[in-house]
């Protein structure tokens, strides 16, 4: 009896937890492609994306925002009639199984282009098959550094280093002579730890302060430690730039130490998702700002819009409405308009990766500037976005974009001026 | 049915290999019997698969008519059948005390007290070491400790097997007297014992085991007077 | 110099739930003979099983109780129905058979609930105080004395109780224990069902002191065997100490800095010196 | 030849052999006593696996103490055991030859040698036979060819006749007989069959207690009321 | 006199055939043809998907042979495994990358390293067995994975520990196997290779000291075997297969990645080396594709990544309660049953 009681329960509960996901937002019709409102039905062409979506913490909003807008596109003309068969798959944290799936979907089903990637491991898996293969990755979401050093891989967001050190440099605009010494927490997990965490502190030794990385093993419990291992450095402000899983605890262990007041908390994109102000509670209301990457859900400009629609009529409610779904809005967005502009039955992965390459100027009310591929070796178009902070259980924007100054883009912006987008 | 432990053509197997091949004994209320036979000769495993600490292969053991085969050595200890395994053996970590304790968990809460009280008259030389770890105390102590375990569970058959293993006689003669008591309550005592002369003196019934069956079975004066059948057994 | 008070200070709370965990391992093993790998998993589920109830409104005194009844009695199912078919099986296989059940718990807290940004809270967490410098929750007192309360709860269970007396038997020798009498099966799953309770409590305490990942909250359980290990698996005391002893020393070496990075290795440490130092001397092995 | 010197066991406080002396000089030598008078205990000296508290024991005039413990079979010191243990993974002739591995061979041919013991004993049919496919006294006499083959000085023999029928028995009797002819070796038997030890020790050797309570020509000591009383538990009238 | 005695004995005790020598030999022409079989067929009919799943098969079946070999010759446990296969893959990374040798080379430095520190991990085995030996070990494993995640896996920078600022270097190939095909028919060499060593071992001397240390060890020490030098070479040979197992990993993906190598990771190892079968040879190559073909399976049909480690778990579970023999032995089972029903009751092909 009492494991029937407790199997109702349980049946119960989940159910009530998966209804608890989202909340629906009413929202004018969505806007693909050609917009004719006819479901394509040619030949359909085959675009992958790696995510992943089990394993220490969800990471495939990107994917499901570009699944949401392929279904959009093909039920409006897909690419001049032929339908994109997007295959999403979750490479679960494992880069044996993320080069596995690299394979299946570039050798067998014979992807033109990967879209909407987000994942730890894809990015270093994957380069030698990428680069072989040639065939265009964009990405919704690049984490490690390998994800911006590729010839073949162009993410749509900015990465961890890049958001770090807008972060940091809001925070310095925000409390001008305030911030002298900084503190960056990141995971050390390779290519992403103390990389991520470089450019602030570069850039804040380069403004006079002095800044510290701590990397932090992600099986550790003691979050308490960490923060108090911060502390020990004095700072006058800390970017927590992990997960949103992660930072949870430490968070809370900044509460518990009545940290808030004291200094400055601040960290990357990672942590700009909706449940964030949530999990993190009420004491952080005013006392934390988020780097964005992309600009506020709630901007209320014609393409946002356009993708909180796709994503209401073509996506699920549980799927999350974050700075990565964004990403893999924009990312499907580049690719689909990419294509349409090709002749449909001359679509093959060397014409499709030869015209990724050759967009050299994408605009959207969601970038701050922008966005392009280009046929540089490596790719990190996104340098440049706001900053929102944690208010009333919400995340609202501060304002201005801010453009990351961190001499490792020094390259990037080198390319740029070749090709006409900054000056 | 009758009263009485009755084995009946009882096989058992050891780790794959056959140790008793249709073993057929009877116990007696209030008498005691006699089990001889070599090391080797399969007694012990007899008392084990009578306690359910090994399973039998064929046959049937019933208490007082009812078949016990498949029951779990506690349930078997339960229904009075009480096994002191050789090798004096007790809780060694536990204290003397929580080892009677233990031996009354089968007892309604009430009376686990008083039979530990009539355990400990039969072996005064306990009371002094209550409190102290059994594992610590002398052989001689822990098979007294062995004894008394059963009688604090009442049984009605007390199985026990090689009592005077690696004791001094003199200690042997404390704890015969204790068995030929409990037959005189009622008990039907089943004796296993390599000191064939103590066995055959107090016994009532004798069996003799070689290679696991049953090769002689009868009065113990019949042993006596016959040594021949026990050096048989023994010295084949 | 860095100053190591603060870090002291921290590190008992944490200790704090690894003793929870732990204690209930070894209460367990010991009646049981099992290693319950899937010590952390049960009280990853008890702590989602509590934060969907407050999340959908319920009164949290009874979202904490679902929680804890939920492990308890998945972890008296298990003991009862599955572990005795494992009961012939060698110790190592009992141990793996649990590590599967955490995979399965696992696999259903991350389909159910997903790996999401969550914190359990309690309302413990709002009251502070100041301890040497560093700033105490409730909760982390909470923990602590619930550690010392269930440590010495269970310490005098198993000396006065009959039940627990039963378990010493059984502990100190099974099949001896089986032919004084002892219900074996009753005691084993009373044995899960404490187990069990106490996976809950920590898991619960857990998911608020740290976060509410099913990951990391099942993958607790390795510094909660380090202190059973350091315990020898049967003296409680020792897996105390043990227990205080990792989490202390994990917080005081994070501001060393050059062994800070290593100082997850602490739990394995402590075991593998502990288990060496048991095994000193050397012995025959017979079969 | 064996010479045992003052050998004395403990158990933790409980003594296993009491300042045991002996020379033990014949071909085929009884151990005899009732259970736990130590007979295993002076084999697991012998063997290594047990540690004297004090006294020393020497074979052939060598002390045992300078021989470390997995060098003893090397040196010639043999056993079988009173729970059998023959290797199941391995073949009767994988069993000797995993003792031969670790003894002098003479220069000899290892297949000859193997298979010589084999033959002595009476298995060589079974060379090829995994040992868990053998039967309890094919076993037995595995365990004999492991112990005999490669110029063993003391072959130590416990409880070989426990649970035998008639025919395996009186082929024991024959085997154990002749060791000390086929490789030289010396044989310590112990066994609660008093017909066997009759049959093949020319000396017997009886302990009680840790304790030699005879020693001497085989029927003479069994005949021995002391050694009556003590091993059969028979008190004889007027003892 | 004793040929007479051998004659009553052959009389007395029932007379037993040796095992046919043609049959043994038709068997392993048999084996040999239907392995080069597999060699040469089996990368041309795999998708690219089955081919990357079957080259970490491969690479995971050596793991599991290196778990097998200490549990079914030693009937020692060891849950460090899987760490060891880190420890391999890093080094096999970490010398490709810094030194830039051939393959081989590092594959084989990778194999010696991790044979070092199997002998660090077996040394507590001298002391102890069973839960204890395989709590420690697994202890070992998670301080190997928190070094390795410390350290950081090797991505190809300047230097032994160079961490690269650019992008990741992929590991080299082998010249002669850089596609995927050839890398996994020389993945399935390697795995041949394996198995060779260990089965020279068990027919030798090795096999037979370590078959008289799993009976007992009074057995081997009165059989004289050094039990502490073949235990340790034991752990050690155990720990080279680990540590090749993880340089053919590394090759295989190009690189690896430090938070893969988790301590549950071993247990994993362990448990699928019991279920595939521990003392039959089929068993570490079904424990290789329950550990990688299977939830591949799984993805490849789409199940929801959790939903297949709850199967992969009541897999486990099950496979734990119902078949103390493993997989192995019970397709054995099965087959002698089959050849019952065709062949008749005494179940052999003659």
């Amino acid at each position: 009896m009492r494991w029937k009681t407790a199997l109702c329960t349980l049946a119960a509960m989940s159910f009530a937890a998966i209804m608890s996901g989202g909340q629906a937002q009413a929202a004018e019709n969505a806007k693909c492609g050609l917009s004719n409102g006819k479901a394509a039905a040619g030949d359909p062409i085959i675009i992958g994306g790696i995510v992943s979506v089990t394993g220490p913490d969800n990471f495939s909003s990107s994917g499901l925002a570009a699944a949401a807008y392929f279904k959009c596109l093909n039920a409006n003309g897909g690419i001049n009639g032929r339908p994109v068969k997007y295959l999403m798959q979750d490479d679960a944290w494992n880069p044996e199984q993320s080069s596995q799936l690299a394979a299946k979907l570039i050798r067998d089903q014979g992807a033109v282009a990967l879209v909407g990637n987000m994942s730890f491991v894809d990015c270093g898996a994957n380069q030698g098959i990428y680069e072989k293969e040639d065939i265009m990755v964009i990405a919704g979401v690049g984490v490690p550094r390998d994800c911006f050093f590729q010839k073949n891989y162009a993410p749509t967001n900015a990465g961890p280093r890049v958001s770090n050190t807008k972060a940091i440099m809001d925070l310095a605009a925000t409390y001008p002579g305030k911030i002298k010494r900084i503190v960056c927490i990141a995971p050390n997990i390779p290519n992403v730890g103390e990389w991520s965490c470089t450019g602030a502190v570069s850039w804040i030794k380069k403004q006079g302060g002095d800044g510290k990385i701590i990397t932090f093993d992600p099986g550790s419990l003691d979050a308490t430690s960490l923060v108090l291992e911060a502390m020990a450095f004095k700072p006058d402000a800390v970017s927590v730039g992990t997960p949103k899983g992660m930072a949870v605890p430490i968070f809370a262990a900044a509460e518990e130490q009545g940290l808030a007041d004291k200094l400055h908390w601040t960290g990357p994109a990672s942590l700009y998702n909706l449940d964030f102000p949530r999990a993190i509670g009420k004491y952080w209301d005013g006392k934390v700002t988020v780097d964005m990457e992309l600009k506020a859900a709630d901007a209320n400009t014609p393409d946002m819009n356009n993708w909180l629609a796709v994503m209401d009529q073509y996506g699920q409610k549980s799927d999350p409405r974050d700075t990565f779904s964004q990403a893999g809005y924009l990312a499907a967005r580049v690719t689909a308009e990419t294509l349409l502009k090709m002749d449909p039955a001359k679509i093959d992965r060397k014409s499709v990766t030869a015209a990724l390459r050759s967009v050299k100027r994408f605009e959207s009310d969601i970038l701050c500037a922008p966005w392009y591929v280009g046929d540089g070796p490596r790719h990190n178009a996104n340098h440049t976005g706001p900053v929102a902070q944690v208010k009333d259980g919400k995340l609202l924007p501060k304002g201005q974009c801010i453009d990351a100054q961190d001499p490792e883009l020094d390259d990037v912006r080198a390319y740029e001026k070749t090709i006409g987008i900054s000056n | 049915m009758s009263e009485g432990l009755e084995v009946k053509g009882v096989d058992l197997q050891r780790s794959g290999k056959a140790v008793l091949h249709g073993v057929d004994v009877t116990l007696a209320r209030g008498r005691i019997t006699a089990l001889l036979g070599a090391n080797g000769a399969g007694k012990s495993s007899l008392v084990l698969g009578i306690a359910g600490a090994l399973p039998i292969a064929a046959g049937q053991i019933l208490v007082d008519g009812r078949p016990i085969s498949g029951l779990r050595p506690e349930a078997i200890r339960a229904l009075g059948v009480a096994a002191v395994p050789e090798g004096h053996q007790v809780l060694g970590d536990l204290s003397v005390e929580d080892n009677l304790k233990v031996a009354g968990s089968h007892l309604p809460r009430a009376e686990v007290k008083p039979a530990i009280e009539v355990a400990l008259d039969t072996f005064p030389e306990l009371r002094a070491r209550l409190s102290s770890r059994s594992g610590t105390m002398s052989g001689g102590q822990q098979q007294m400790l062995a004894l008394a375990q059963a009688i604090i569970s009442r049984p009605r058959y007390l199985l026990a097997d090689e009592l005077s293993f690696g004791l001094a006689p003199v200690v042997v003669g404390r704890l015969v007297p204790v068995l030929q008591k409990l037959a005189q309550q009622g008990v039907g005592v089943l004796l296993i014992e390599q000191f064939t002369h103590i066995a055959l003196k107090i016994a009532d019934i004798a069996y003799v085991m070689e290679r696991g069956r049953i090769c002689f079975h009868g009065e113990p004066g019949e042993l006596v007077r016959n040594p021949d059948i026990l050096h048989s057994a023994y010295l084949a | 110099m860095p100053d190591f008070t603060p870090f002291f200070v921290s590190g008992l709370a944490t200790a704090a739930t690894y003793v929870l965990s732990a204690v209930g391992i070894v209460v367990l093993y010991r009646a049981s003979g099992v290693v319950n790998f899937s010590q952390g998993a049960l009280g990853a589920l008890a702590a989602f099983v509590s934060w969907s109830i407050v999340e959908n409104g319920g009164p949290a005194p009874l979202a904490w109780c679902a929680g804890i009844l939920v492990s308890t009695v998945l972890a008296f199912l298990y003991g009862r129905v599955l572990a005795p078919r494992l009961a012939f099986s060698d110790p190592v296989m009992r141990a793996v058979a649990t590590l599967s059940v955490a995979l399965i718990l696992l696999g259903f807290m991350g389909y159910v609930w997903g790996e999401l940004p969550r914190r359990l809270r309690l309302p413990t967490d709002t009251i502070s105080f100041e301890l040497i410098g560093v700033r105490i929750t409730a909760t982390r007192a909470v923990a602590f004395a619930l550690a010392v309360l269930a440590t010495v709860a269970v310490m005098v269970f198993l000396a006065r109780s009959r039940l627990g007396l039963q378990m010493r038997a059984l502990a100190n020798n099974r099949d001896l224990s089986a032919l004084l009498g002892v219900r074996v099966l009753r005691a084993d799953g009373y044995a899960w069902i404490i187990s069990g309770s106490l996976a809950g409590v920590s898991g619960i305490l857990l998911a608020d002191l740290q976060r509410l990942s099913g990951q990391t909250l099942t993958f607790a359980v390795i510094p909660a065997i380090s202190a059973a290990v350091i315990g020898r698996f049967s003296s409680l005391p020792a897996t105390v100490a043990g227990g205080v002893a990792i989490g202390v020393c994990e917080a005081l070496l994070t501001p060393v800095p050059v062994v800070g990075p290593f100082r997850t290795a602490v739990p394995f440490i402590f075991a593998v010196a502990a288990l060496l130092w048991m095994q000193r001397r050397f012995t025959f092995v017979y079969r | 030849m064996i010479e045992i010197d003052s050998l004395t066991v403990l158990f933790g406080g409980v003594r296993g052999l009491n300042a045991l002396t002996a020379t033990l000089p014949e071909p085929v030598t009884g151990l005899v006593g009732p259970n736990g008078a130590g007979k295993t205990t002076l084999i697991n000296v012998l063997s290594g696996f047990v540690r004297p508290a004090s006294g020393s024991v020497r074979i052939d005039g060598e002390n045992l103490d300078g021989i470390v413990l997995h060098k003893r079979a090397a040196f010639g010191i043999r056993r079988t055991f009173q729970n059998e243990q023959v290797v199941e993974n391995l073949t009767a002739a994988g069993n000797v030859a995993a003792v031969l591995d670790n003894v002098p061979t003479g220069g000899r041919p290892r297949q000859q040698l193997i298979e010589a013991a084999l033959g002595f004993v009476g298995v060589a049919s079974k060379a090829n036979v995994m040992g868990a496919n053998l039967n309890a006294y094919e076993r037995r006499l595995v365990e004999i060819a492991r112990a005999t083959v490669g110029r063993p000085r003391l072959v130590m023999m416990d409880e070989p006749g426990a649970g035998l029928s008639q025919e395996e028995s009186e082929h024991l009797r024959s085997v154990i007989k002749s060791i000390h002819n086929y490789c030289g070796a010396q044989v310590l038997l112990v066994d609660h069959d008093v017909d066997l030890i009759s049959a093949t020790c020319v000396a017997t050797l009886v302990l009680d207690f840790g304790s030699q309570i005879a020693y001497g020509p085989t029927a003479a000591v069994l005949a021995d009321p002391k050694v009556r009383a003590a091993y059969l538990g028979i008190v004889e009238e007027g003892a | 006199m004793f040929t007479g005695e051998r004659d009553v004995t052959d009389q007395t005790l029932a007379y037993s055939p040796l095992v046919d020598a043609k049959r043994v030999r038709l068997k392993r022409v048999a084996a040999v043809v239907v392995a080069l079989a597999i060699v040469v067929v089996l990368p041309e009919i795999l998708s690219n998907y089955w081919l990357r799943t079957f080259i970490s098969v491969t690479a995971l079946a050596i793991g599991s042979l290196s778990v097998s070999l200490l549990f079914a010759q030693l009937g020692m446990v060891s849950l460090a495994q899987y760490g060891l296969l880190g420890v391999g893959g890093w080094f096999a990374l970490r010398i490709s990358h810094g030194l830039g040798v051939p393959f081989e080379l590092a594959l084989l430095t990778g194999g010696v390293v991790a044979a070092a520190f199997g002998l660090v991990v077996g040394l507590p085995a001298l002391r102890m067995r069973g839960l204890y030996l395989a709590i420690i070990t697994l202890m070992m494993a998670g301080a190997i994975q928190v070094l390795i995640s410390a350290f950081g896996f090797p991505d190809g920078g300047a230097g032994i520990l160079g961490k690269s600022t650019g992008a990741r270097i992929m590991m080299a190939r082998p010249q002669l196997a850089a596609t995927d095909e050839a890398y996994f028919r020389y993945a399935m060499v390697v795995l041949a290779l394996c198995y060779g060593v260990v089965f020279l071992h068990m027919r030798g001397r090795p096999g037979r000291a370590w078959a008289m240390i799993r009976r007992s060890e009074v057995c081997a020490l009165a059989g004289g075997v050094h039990i502490v030098a073949y235990k340790v070479w034991a752990f050690t040979l155990s720990g080279f297969l680990a540590g090749i197992a993880g340089g053919l990993l590394a090759g295989g993906v190009g690189q690896l990645d430090g938070s893969a190598f988790p301590a549950s990771q071993s247990i994993m190892l362990f448990a699928l080396t019991i279920v595939g079968g521990a003392y039959s040879w089929m068993g570490p190559i079904i424990a290789g594709l329950m550990l990688r073909a299977f939830p591949a399976l799984l993805n490849d049909l789409g199940v929801d990544g959790n939903i297949a480690t709850i199967v992969f778990g009541a897999g486990l579970l099950h496979a734990l309660i119902t078949a103390p023999q493993g997989i192995a032995g019970q397709l054995q089972e099965a087959a002698v049953a089959l050849r019952k029903r065709f062949f008749g009751s005494s179940g052999a092909i003659r």
